[in-house]
C-alpha cells in the first residue's frame, strides 16, 4: 500500500511529556572546535524542542554552509544542509508546500546576510514563518576567517589584514528594513536568554529573526566579550523587556531617554531622572523598534538585547493556502479533464 | 465577389498589423476555427521586442502566421500564401515573404501619407502597380465600420477597434470557413459589454457578407479537413502544454504541484498559466530570482510535492549551482528550460537551441541529469509528464528543453485520456526497519523518498559527499568514487526505460538526418518532401537526449553520413561525435529564426547529390 | 604611442557654460510607450547633466534588464546595459576602479528590489558613490506585467490573476535599514522635483538611492495618479523640506505630529494645532528618517516626498583608495621583484 | 647515534600530528631548506576538514608532506619514507603509507592512554612489536623539551608548543641540513618574543643535538642537490602563484589590477594573498557573493583595469550568468577556478578536476571561452601570465584551471625575470575619427576598447546582440549569425598563438598519454619510470585547453591508441573525442586525492601489456 502525501500531513498528537532534551541529540560527534559558542545554540535549541508540543518528524533544520550551518546534523529532526546563502529560500519553499512543518534555520552572518542577502529580505518581506537562528560571529570561520559583512571597521582578518574598510550591517535594522514581523537579539554565554528567545520565536508566527552573538575562539575570539562577559554586560547592554522601562546598569541606575529622536543614557544617581522618565519598550512599535536597532553601533549606548519587534500579521503560507481556498470555492475544485480541452477544442471521429 | 475555387494541400496566412491592431487575437481565432473544423494547425505569433512601440512603425509591427492544411503541417510555412495587412508597415516588413500570385488583402484606410512616411515607401505601394505578381485586395476597412456602427453611437475609438474583426470575417468567407467559434467567442468575451459585442459580431459578419458581396474575382484557395487521427482536439502553445502537463503530471503522481520560478521571456506563460491554477490545489511561489526558484522547488520537493522550475537560458545560467544540489539530494526536480538566443541576453524574443550544452555539461563536479526534448508545441504535453515520470521514478532532476518558437507557437493537440497517460504514483519510504536515506531500488537505483512528517525516519540530507547507503557525510575517496559512478549508472540506466530511437525512411543507407527540439516541423517536412521526390533518407529525431536511447548507436552505424540540422553551432552533433566517434555534418542556422523548410530540403539534397563530398 | 590609463583618468576642466542638454541627448529613437513615466526621467536627467559640470564622458549610466534599464541607450555618455540585477555589482566595481567617474544607475522595481537585492543592500552598506535612479512602476513591464516586490496586495498581474499576496518592500526603509547615506522618492509628474532630487543626489557623497514613482502606461497604469496628480497630490503626500514643518494639504493646512512614534495627521483648522507642533524634518536625523519612510503605506497619512536622509559618511572607494595611500605609505611602494622572491629564496648557478 | 649513510635519489618525509601541533609550520620549514641547498621539491599540506577537530582524535590528524630529491620531483612521493608523529593519532592514519624499512620518529609523549584510545589501539604500537617491519625511534619530545626549557621559565603550554621545532632539529640532523634558514625565519617571527624565540631556537638546537648524540645505530638518508636549470628559486603554492601571477601580469601591462572575490576554499588564499598587496595599488573587492564577485570585476575591466575573479566549482556555477555577459561585452577577465571535487559542496577541501565541462559548455547560448590550465604549483604563475595575456589581446574573458592539489601544494619555482615576461601592453581607443566599439583588429579580431573618462568616444555596450562593427543594438538575423561565428573565430584564431603541444618520448607508435593539470606530477614520473624500464610510449600534457594547441590533431593520428589520466569521469577524454574522433582510453580516480605515480604506472602498464585490447 502506498503511503499519500495527506497521510503525512496529518498532524499527531504529542503529549508535551512524550520528549526530554535527550531525543534531540544526535549520535554523532559534534565537530566544532572546543569552546565554540555553537554549543551553547545547540544546547538551548535541544532544551527547548521538548517544550514546543511539536512531534518531532514535524520540525525541520535547513542551513546554509558555514560551521554555523552544521547545525542540523546536530539535531535529532529532519536536516537539510543546503548550499552557501540559500537555506531561507530552499526553506521557504519547504514552508511554502508543508505549513504543518516547524521550520528552522541555522546560518551564519556570511551566510545569512552576505550570499544570502537576497532571500533573507525576500523573506522578511514575505513574513513566511520560519524561524531563523543566525550566529553572529563577524567573520567567516569555515573558510578560516575572512571577514564578513558584520566585521567591524578596522577588524583584521586574512582578506583585511590592514582593516576592514567596509562599514558593517545592522542586522536588526536589516531585517526591520525588510519587513521582518520578529526580530531579536541574544547571545551564547546566557542559555536562560536563549532559551526564552527560541521559545518567542517558535511561538511567532511569520517569520522569526534572532540575531546570536556567537564566539568564535579561532578566528574572531573575544569579540563580544565587551557585551557578553559578566564583568562588563550589565553595563553594556540593556535588556528589552515588553512594557518595562529601558533600564541597565550593575545598580540598574540608568536609562535610555530620548532627546528628540536620538537615545541619551542618563543616570538616576544625581536625581535629574528617574526610571518615569525613560522609554518603556513596546514590541509592537515598528519605530521604537528602528530607533532601538540603531543604537547597536552607537558607541554612547548601551547596546540591546532582547526582542526589538514583534508584530502579528498573517503569514505568507498561510495566505497562499487562503488564496487557494478562496479560488477553488469560486471556480470549484479543478477538474483535469476540463483543464486540458480549454474552451476551445474539437473532436474527429 | 465571384470566386474561382483552387483546392490546395496547405495554406500560410499572416494577418499583420500594428501592436495595438488585435493582430494575435485574430491569429488565434482563425487557428482555432481552422482547428475546428478539422484542419492541421501550426501558428507562430510574431511581435516586435518593443512591449509597445510608436504606430505605424516599421518596428512596431506584430503578425500573427497560420500554416493549416488537410496534410499534416509541421512548419508555419515558409511562404505567406494570403497576407492580411492593416497598415502599410505591415506590408513592407512582410512582403519579401509573400509568395507570387498570393493574396494580399490591405486597409486602405491605413496607407496614409503618414503611414507611408513611417513605412519608408515613397508612392502608395498599393496603387503604383507595385504588386502586379500579387493578388491585391484594397479594402478601406476603417470606413466600412465607421458606416457600419454609426447607428451604435460607440466612440470613433471603440469603432476602429473593430477593423481586426472585419478582416477576420473576411478571411472566413474567403476559405468558407464557419463563423460559430468565434461568435460564441466574442460573446463571452464581451458578456458585460452588450455594445461592443455587438459592434464585433456586425464586424464580423460584415467582413463576410463583403466577401459575398464584392464584385471582383478572386481566386480563393479551399483546404479540406486533415486525416489526422480520432480524438478530441485543441490548438496549444508549448508553454501552455507544458503547464497544463505539469497539473496532469501531479494528478498522476498523486502529489500536489509546486512551482517555483521567477518571470523570464519566453518562459513566462508557463508561470503565468500555472498561477491561474490555484483551484487545483498548485502552489506557486513567484521567487526574488531564478537561484530562489529553484531553491524553493527543491524544497518542496523535499517536502514531498512534484516541484519544478522553469525558465530560459539567462535564469538557467543561475540554477546552475543548485541544480548540482539536486543531484547529490537526488530528489525529483523539473526543470523547464525555453531556449532563446544568447548568448548572454542576446536576442531575448528569438528562439536558438543553443543551451543543449550547458543542460548537458553545466555544472561544476560530476552532476549528471536527465535531459528531454520535446520536438513542438503540442509534444510539450507528452515530454513534461515523461520529465516528471523520469524526475520521481528515478529521483533526480530532469532538464526538459522547450525553445521560444515551439513555446509560443500553436498546433493541435490530441487530448489524451487521463488514463492514456503513465501511472506516476511514488512510493513515500515509512518503515524505520527498512529506511536509510540512500538505499536504493535495485532496478532503478533511486534512492528511497521519505518526507518530514514521517515518524522516526528523521535524517540529514545535503550538499556533502553523501555515504552509500546510510547518507551520512562521508569523506572516504573509495565511497567517493563509488557514490559518483553510481549516480552516473543510474542516470545512464534511465536508457532502459525510455523508448528506442525510430528510423523513418531507409532502416539502413546512406544519409541519416537526426534532429532535436523544435526543427522536427521543417525537417520532417524538407524530409516527407524528398521522400515524395525519391530519394533515399532517412530521419531520427531524439526527444532522449541524456540518455540516449539504447539503440542510437546502432542506428548511426547502418548509415554512412550523418547529418544534424540545429539551430546553434552543433551542440548536438559535437555531442553524437563525442558518444559515438561518428563524424557528423552540420546544417546551423543561428539567426533567431526557426529553419524554413526549403533551407533544409536544398541543404539536403545538395548532401544527396554531393555522396562524395563526406 | 599608446595611451595610458593614468591619461584618461586626469580630469578636464570644463567651463560650466559648455553644455546644453542636447548634448545629452543621442540619435536614436526613444523606444518606450507613448505616455511612458521614464520619458519625463530622461528628460530630466538630461536637463541636470550640463549643471554638474562634469565632462561628459567623466558620466556613465549602468543598468540591468527592464524597460527603465533601457535608459543608458538614450544618454550620450557612457552606458552599460548589464544582465538582470547586477548593475549595482558592475557599478560597485566601475566606481571603485574609477573614482573619477560620476556613476549613475537606471533600474527598475524588479531590477534593482528583486534580483538585485542583495547588490543593492550591499552597495547602501558599503555607501560606494553611485547615484541609483530606481524607476518603481510597481509592476515588471518588459516581461508584459507580472508582479514586482513592490506591487501592492491585491493587485491583478498576470502572474497574479487572483491578486498577489506578498507584502511589498518598503524601498525607503529598506534603503535606510541596509545604511544608506542619501534616500529620496520623487515622481515622474513633476518635472522640477526630480530636477532637483536629481541634483541632490549627484551632489551627494556616497551612495544616493532615489525611488521615482513611474507610470506603466501599459501594465499599471494609474498606479500612483493618488499621489501624483494635481487633484489629488495636495493632500496625499507630504513634501519633506529639510529644517521645515511637516505641512501638507491643498490650503496647507494639516500638518504631522507624533503621537509617541506613530506620526499622526493634525488640522490646523480648529485651532487646537498650529504649525509649531508639527514635526520638522531634519535630514540629518536617521531615526526620523525611519519614521517618515514607514509612514508610506500608512493609509493615514500622507505618503512622504523628497529627501528622507542625507547624511555624510566617507565613500567606500575613498576608503579604499585611502588605505591604499597608507599602507603605501608604511610599506613603501611595492616592488614586483621583492614580491617574486618572496622571503625564502635561493639561488642555483 | 651513528648512522649509515645512504644515497637516495628522492625521499618523502611526512610530519604529522594534531591540528594544533604546527605539522604545517616545519613542514614548511623543512621544505624550504631543503630547497635552499638544491632539492627539487614537492610538498603538501594535508588538513582535517574541521577547523579544530578535537584533540587527539583520527579526524583531527594533521600533515604536511614533503618529496625531494636530487632529480625532478614531480609528486609528492606515492610512499612515506619518514614519517615523524606526533601522537598515537597520527601514526594510525599514516601507517599504510609508509615504506617497508621507512623511518618513523614517534613523540611517546603522544602515545598515552587516552592518545591511544581515541586513536582506537588496544595496546601500545611503539611497544607492543607491531611496528618491526620498521626502523622507530622513540623520542619523549615533551619530557626533552621540558627539561631543556626549565631555567626559562615560560608556561607549560608554550614549552609544548616547541616540540615540533625539536622534531624538525632532528630531521634536520638526519639528512645533514642546514639550520640557518629556519633560524632566521624564527628570529623575524619572534623578534617581539625574546624568550619565546630563545625557547624555539633552544628547541631547534636540542632536536638537531639529540640527534649527534643518540646511542643507537640508524641508517640515514643523504640526498644530493638536483641538477636544475640555474637562476633564483623560492618554494611556492599555486595560490600563491596565481595572485603573484596577477601582479607581474598587470605591472606588465602597465594597468592597475583589481580583483572581485568571495572566498571559498581552496582557491581563498589568492584573495588572501591578494589582500595584502595594498603597496601595489591593487584594489580588491571582497564581495557579497560571487556574482558581485565577477559583476564587479567586469565593471572594473570596462574601466580599464586588468580584472580578475577567484573562485572554486559552486562559485564557478554561480558565475555562469556573468561569464556570457563577458563573452558578448568582449571585455578582458581572467577567472582562475581552482577546482575541487563535487558535485555541489561535495569534498570541499579535497582536489578534482571535474569543472572542465562547466569551463568549456557551461553557458547558455553560444559563448566560447578560452581555457588554460596549469599543470602544477609553479606552473600557475606562468599560466596566470598567459591567461592575462590572451584576455587583454583578444578582449576576452579567459579562465585558468587550478586545482586544490597544485594550489596548496609547494614546488620550488625558478623566478623569471622581469624581462623573461611578454609585454602585455594594451592600446587604449582615443581617436574618434577611427572609433567604432565593434572593429576589430584584423589580425587578432579583438573589439576595440575605449574606456569611460576618453573624450568622445562615448559609446553603450551591453548584453544584447551587438551589430557588427557599431556595437548598437541589432535584432538583424544574419548579423546575429556572423556576431556568433565572429565570437567563435576570434577564440579559434588564438591556436595561432600558442605553444603548439610537444610530445615526450617517440613522436608516433603506439600509445600515448594526454593529461591536463596537475596529474602532471604522477603522470610525468610514471612515464619516465616505464621510459627508463625501455617501454615505448609518448606523452603530451595540455595546458592549452580551448583552443587546443594546433598541431593537437595531427599529434593524435600519430598514435593508435590515446591514454587520458584524469581526476574526474573522463572530461578531456570526451572532448578529445568530439573533437578528433579518436577513441580515447581513460584511468579515472575521482577519489579527492591525485594519482599515485604507481597507480598510473601500473595501469600504463597494463596497456602497454595488452596492446590488442584496443
Ligand atoms: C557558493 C559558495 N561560495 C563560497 C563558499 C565558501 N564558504 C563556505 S562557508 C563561507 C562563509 C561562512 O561564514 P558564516 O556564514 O558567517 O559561517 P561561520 O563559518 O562563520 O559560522 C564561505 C564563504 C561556498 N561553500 N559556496
Ligand atoms: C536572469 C534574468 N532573469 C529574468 C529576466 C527577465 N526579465 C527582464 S526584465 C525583468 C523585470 C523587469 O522589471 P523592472 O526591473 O521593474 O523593470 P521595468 O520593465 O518594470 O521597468 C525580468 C524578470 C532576465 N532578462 N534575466
Ligand atoms: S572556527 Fe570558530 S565558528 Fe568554527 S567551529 Fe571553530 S570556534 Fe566555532
Ligand atoms: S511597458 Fe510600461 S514601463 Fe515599459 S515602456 Fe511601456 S509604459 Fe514604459
Ligand atoms: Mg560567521
Ligand atoms: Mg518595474
Amino acid at each position: 500500500m502506498t503511503t499519500m502525501l495527506q497521510d503525512i500531513v496529518v498532524k499527531r498528537n504529542v503529549p508535551t511529556n512524550q520528549y526530554t532534551p535527550k531525543d534531540f541529540k544526535v549520535d554523532i560527534d559534534v565537530r566544532w572546535c572546543a569552546g565554540c559558542g555553537g554549543y551553547s545554540i545547540l544546547s538551548q535549541v535541544q532544551r527547548i524542542m521538548p517544550e514546543l508540543g511539536i512531534p518531532r518528524e514535524k520540525i525541520v533544520f535547513v542551513s546554509g554552509i558555514g560551521c554555523s550551518s552544521r547545525f542540523p546534523y546536530y539535531v535529532n529532526v529532519y536536516g537539510f544542509h543546503s548550499i552557501h546563502g540559500r537555506a531561507l529560500a530552499v526553506a521557504s519553499g519547504l514552508k511554502i508546500a508543508r505549513p504543518d512543518l516547524s521550520v528552522w534555520i541555522a546560518t551564519g552572518d556570511g551566510d545569512c546576510m552576505s550570499i544570502g542577502g537576497n532571500h533573507f529580505i525576500h523573506a522578511c518581506r514575505r513574513n513566511v514563518d520560519i524561524n531563523v537562528l543566525m550566529f553572529n560571529n563577524e567573520v567567516y570561520s569555515l573558510t578560516k576567517g575572512q571577514y564578513s559583512p558584520t566585521s567591524q571597521p578596522g577588524q583584521k582578518t586574512k582578506t583585511s589584514p590592514f582593516g576592514v574598510v567596509d562599514d558593517p550591517f545592522n542586522p536588526a535594522s536589516l531585517a526591520l528594513g525588510a519587513g521582518a514581523t520578529f526580530v531579536a537579539r541574544g547571545y551564547d554565554r546566557d542559555p536562560k536568554m536563549l532559551q526564552y528567545l527560541f521559545e518567542r520565536a517558535a511561538a511567532h508566527k511569520g517569520i522569526s529573526f534572532v540575531e546570536i552573538y556567537a564566539n568564535c575562539v579561532i578566528f574572531n575570539d573575544g569579540a563580544f566579550d565587551k557585551y557578553t562577559e559578566k564583568e562588563y554586560r550589565d553595563d553594556t547592554t540593556v535588556w528589552l523587556e515588553d512594557g518595562k522601562p529601558l533600564i541597565f546598569g550593575k545598580n540598574r541606575d540608568k536609562g535610555i531617554i530620548l532627546d528628540g529622536f536620538t537615545p541619551v543614557v542618563v543616570s538616576f544617581e544625581d536625581g535629574n531622572y528617574s526610571p518615569n522618565d525613560v522609554i518603556v519598550h513596546n514590541e509592537k512599535d515598528s519605530t521604537l523598534a528602528f530607533i532601538l536597532a540603531n543604537m547597536t553601533y552607537n558607541p554612547n549606548v548601551p547596546r540591546p538585547i532582547g526582542v526589538f519587534q514583534s508584530i502579528e500579521k498573517p503569514s505568507y503560507e498561510e495566505k497562499v493556502e487562503n488564496q487557494i481556498e478562496e479560488v477553488t470555492k469560486k471556480l470549484g475544485e479543478g477538474d483535469i479533464n476540463h483543464l486540458m480541452c480549454g474552451e476551445d477544442f474539437w473532436t474527429i471521429d | 465577389m465571384s470566386k474561382k475555387v483552387e483546392h490546395l494541400d496547405k495554406v500560410t496566412i499572416r494577418f499583420a498589423g500594428d501592436s495595438g491592431d488585435g493582430m494575435q487575437l485574430v491569429g488565434t481565432q482563425f487557428s482555432n476555427t481552422a482547428g475546428t473544423v478539422g484542419n492541421s494547425v501550426n501558428t507562430f505569433p510574431d511581435y516586435p521586442s518593443e512591449i509597445r512601440a510608436p504606430e505605424g512603425t516599421l518596428y512596431g509591427v506584430s503578425a500573427y502566421q497560420i500554416h493549416f492544411g488537410s496534410k499534416k503541417v509541421n512548419t508555419i510555412g515558409d511562404k505567406i500564401d494570403v497576407l492580411v495587412c492593416m497598415n502599410a508597415s505591415s506590408l513592407k516588413v512582410n512582403l519579401p515573404n509573400v509568395r507570387e500570385k498570393g493574396i494580399i488583402i490591405a486597409n486602405t484606410a491605413g496607407f496614409g501619407e503618414k503611414n507611408l512616411k513611417l513605412a519608408k515607401y515613397e508612392t502608395n505601394p498599393l496603387d503604383n502597380g507595385s504588386l502586379s505578381k500579387y493578388q491585391l485586395i484594397k479594402i478601406n476597412m476603417s470606413e466600412m465600420m465607421k458606416q457600419e456602427l454609426a447607428d451604435l453611437g460607440i466612440s470613433p475609438k471603440a469603432v476602429e477597434r473593430t477593423k481586426n474583426i472585419f478582416a477576420l470575417g473576411f478571411v472566413y468567407w474567403l476559405f468558407n470557413r464557419p463563423l460559430d467559434l468565434t461568435e460564441k467567442w466574442l460573446k463571452e468575451k464581451f458578456a458585460n459589454k452588450p455594445q461592443i459585442l455587438e459592434a464585433n459580431l456586425r464586424a464580423l459578419r460584415a467582413g463576410y457578407n463583403y466577401g459575398a458581396t464584392r464584385q471582383e474575382m478572386i481566386v480563393q484557395y479551399n483546404v479540406h479537413h486533415a486525416d489526422l487521427p480520432k480524438g478530441t482536439y485543441r490548438n496549444i502553445t508549448g508553454n501552455e502544454a507544458c503547464a497544463i502537463g505539469l497539473v496532469a503530471a501531479a494528478t498522476k503522481a498523486k502529489l500536489p504541484l509546486f512551482l517555483g520560478s521567477y518571470p523570464i521571456t519566453p518562459a513566462t506563460e508557463i508561470l503565468h498559466f500555472i498561477s491561474g491554477y490555484k483551484q487545483f490545489g498548485v502552489k506557486v511561489l513567484q521567487a526574488e530570482d531564478e537561484i530562489a526558484g529553484i531553491c524553493s522547488a527543491i524544497g518542496a520537493s523535499y517536502g514531498g510535492y512534484l516541484a519544478a522550475t522553469t525558465t530560459s537560458g539567462p535564469g538557467l545560467s543561475l540554477k546552475v549551482e543548485a541544480l548540482g544540489l539536486a543531484v547529490i539530494l537526488e530528489l525529483p526536480l523539473v526543470v523547464i528550460d525555453v531556449q532563446r538566443a544568447g548568448p548572454s541576453t542576446g536576442l531575448p524574443t528569438k528562439p536558438e537551441q543553443s543551451d543543449l550544452n550547458i543542460a548537458y555539461y553545466g555544472r561544476h563536479g560530476e552532476a549528471p541529469i536527465p535531459i528531454v526534448a520535446a520536438s513542438g508545441a503540442a509534444d510539450c504535453f507528452a515530454m513534461t509528464i515523461e520529465a516528471a515520470r523520469i524526475a520521481l521514478k528515478y529521483m533526480t532532476p530532469v532538464i526538459l528543453l522547450s525553445d521560444g518558437y515551439m513555446a509560443q507557437g500553436t498546433e493541435p493537440w490530441r487530448i489524451p485520456d487521463m488514463n492514456e497517460l503513465p501511472d506516476l504514483t511514488v512510493n513515500f519510504a515509512t518503515d524505520p526497519e527498512t529506511f536509510k536515506p540512500y538505499r536504493r531500488d535495485p532496478s532503478t537505483l533511486a534512492r528511497m523518498w521519505a518526507v518530514p512528517g514521517t515518524p522516526n525516519l528523521e535524517h540529514r540530507i545535503g550538499g556533502l559527499e553523501k555515504e552509500d547507503i546510510t547518507g551520512l557525510v562521508s569523506h572516504d575517496p573509495l565511497n567517493h568514487q563509488k557514490m559518483v559512478e553510481l549516480r552516473q549508472k543510474k542516470i545512464d540506466g534511465i536508457a532502459n526505460d525510455i523508448p528506442l530511437a525510430e528510423v523513418e525512411g531507409e532502416q539502413s543507407g546512406d544519409l541519416l538526418v537526426v534532429a532535436w527540439g523544435s526543427v522536427y516541423g521543417p525537417v520532417k517536412t524538407a524530409f516527407d518532401e524528398l521522400r515524395e521526390q525519391g530519394h533515399k533518407i532517412s530521419y531520427t529525431h531524439l526527444k532522449y537526449i541524456r540518455p540516449f536511447p539504447k539503440n542510437l548507436g546502432d542506428i548511426l552505424s547502418r548509415f554512412e553520413r550523418i547529418v544534424v540540422p540545429e539551430m546553434n553551432m552543433g551542440q548536438l552533433a559535437d555531442l553524437l561525435q563525442s558518444k559515438f566517434l561518428r563524424p557528423v555534418l552540420r546544417i546551423n542556422k543561428i539567426q533567431g529564426m526557426p529553419f524554413k523548410a526549403k533551407e533544409i530540403e536544398i541543404k539536403l539534397l545538395e548532401l544527396l547529390n554531393n555522396k562524395g563530398d563526406k
